[in-house]
């Protein structure tokens, strides 16, 4: 018997799969943590990034911003918006990967990071959709967000743009990725330990 | 770092700021702060709380995954002076509280120990809002210093415990242990530290080993 | 057993066949595989990087978020023979390569044996993706086997030591660590086993304890 979307005749349970994708997102999040700092190590200090000017293309989406937000929501919901944070950085990942492989000083960490964290991406989403499928099969939204309106600036830009663009983005990511971490760690408290870790 | 800021568990925090060292005249401080979000300024709702040359943000005025610039006006009789925005997202500066309910218990004829602990309370753990790692040190009560290479650091989640082996008979050791949100930087200060003697004064490890 | 399957990192994982014993006609082997969600079977995508009778499947094809039914096909001029399904799922599989860099250092004035290991290069331990539980164990030279009890089970992450108190001045040891995930079930071979002879020839153990 085939193990069917909604997770009836599946050996993996639901437990199981939400546990990988609290491990995966931790382990994205520490790499886009570390990537973060190297590359902040690297440039800030003679780059002085003005952070308030820093806007992530996910800010338009909805996301709780504090612990009774986000344990008031529906876990549904909760779910569909980790989706649709995760999709948003297909495209940006991508780019990422590209980018880093022109900036003459980055260190050669952060590119083999930002692969990590491209392919580990893929692996949370297609993770997601399981789950989301075996805890409300009707609801998988499939459609690509397209927050990311591609890199704000042309390829000739001057270097510290580019920097300035790419120190951005990392700052995203990190934040992103703390964000999915956070919201999948109170899930599966919420859904499989009964709000007692 | 004239301004340093720390929540301990991502629900609240506080901001604290060191006073201009050439303070001749009586200066009075106030903090400001803007929101990312935001492009209004607003004053420290809460200069009491957190001590002197502090301000408190409760939950009400705590989002996280938000930059927050917050800055210090000192005005004097010569007039107003203004610090650097000082750049700061909740997310990075949770510094939780240490474990505690440290226990040590000798493993009855073994020269093992088994440590426990437990998460701060302050921290919700319970409801995944929070997930700690943790880290612990060992030394022997007549060195002086914490060895480094004696860290060892536990996984995650729950009431946690570690095994150490190999422990000298009739010597007295001191355990200590510390922990750090499971997605953040920041250690906590060490706990309170345990003592213990390891029982048997003749070493009867000689006999195990052959 | 027929077959076996192993992942050396949680990325990409090999699977290894046994053939038939009554092999008495040439006969052409052949591995399939079916994803629990998907009703298809697919052929193996790479027969050679794992070495003979193997199949090794990439990060492409490798997923942990579901379980893997593993067959094997057996043709020769009499027909095919198709083997049972062998149900899989990654993160039972993780078996890493040992640890590596044993070093083993004596403290100076006392029978005591301070062990330093770095986990195997192939996981990422660093980042988290691996988290690792060691084992070591110790045996005098001159012992033909290892002494179960005498196995030391260590913390987790990062490079981890064990100090081993009372061993027998003038003897030699020998040592070796192996490790496992925290969240599977299989420990890696061995390491290599690293020799040390302990200073001094007269037994002063018993001056030291007292």
């Amino acid at each position: 018997p085939i193990c069917a979307r909604d997770g009836t005749n599946c050996l993996m349970t639901t437990g199981e799969l939400f546990d990988r994708a609290v491990g995966l997102s931790h382990y994205i999040h520490t790499l886009s943590a570390e990537m973060f700092k190297d590359f902040d190590e690297q440039f800030a200090p003679s780059r002085r990034f003005p952070k308030s000017v820093m806007r992530c293309h996910t800010a338009l989406l909805n996301t709780p911003e504090d612990k009774e937000q986000a344990q008031k929501i529906q876990h549904e919901h909760l779910l569909n918006l980790v989706m649709r944070v995760l999709r948003s950085w297909n495209d940006p990942l991508l780019h990422m990967v590209s980018e880093v492989q022109g900036i003459r000083e980055a260190p050669d960490t952060i590119l083999l990071k930002a692969v990590q964290v491209e392919e580990q991406t893929k692996q949370l989403l297609e993770g997601m959709e399981q789950i989301i499928g075996r805890i409300h099969p009707g609801d998988v939204e499939n459609e690509l967000d397209s927050l990311w309106s591609g890199p704000p600036i042309s390829n000739s830009a001057d270097e510290n743009s580019r920097l300035f663009e790419f120190y951005n983005l990392l700052h995203c990511l990190r934040r992103d990725s703390h964000k999915i971490d956070n919201y999948l760690n109170l899930l599966k408290c919420r859904l499989f330990h009964d709000n007692n870790c | 770092d004239q301004i340093k800021c720390r929540s301990y568990e991502k629900e609240t925090f506080s901001c604290w700021w060191t006073p201009w060292t050439d303070d001749v005249l009586p200066t009075n401080y106030s903090l400001f702060y803007r929101k990312e979000t935001d492009e209004n300024a607003y004053e420290c709702p809460d200069y009491r709380t957190s001590g002197p040359n502090s301000c408190f943000f409760d939950k009400k005025y705590t989002s996280i995954w938000i930059y927050y610039f917050i800055y210090i006006k000192a005005t004097n009789a010569l007039g107003t002076n203004v610090s650097e925005d000082y750049p700061m997202d909740v997310q990075n500066i949770v510094q939780t509280h240490p474990p505690i309910n440290i226990t040590l218990t000798v493993d009855k004829d073994k020269p093992n120990l088994l440590i426990n602990w437990l998460p701060p309370q302050t921290a919700d753990v319970k409801s995944g809002w929070v997930t700690l790692q943790y880290e612990l040190e060992i030394k022997s009560e007549k060195d002086h210093d914490w060895d480094p290479n004696s860290r060892h650091i536990r996984g995650v989640h729950k009431q946690l415990f570690l095994k150490l082996v190999g422990l000298m008979p009739g010597d007295t050791y001191v355990v200590r242990v510390r922990c750090k949100p499971d997605n953040g930087p920041l250690w906590s200060e060490w706990s309170d530290e345990m003592y213990i003697t390891m029982p048997g004064n003749v070493p009867t490890i000689q006999k195990d080993f052959t």
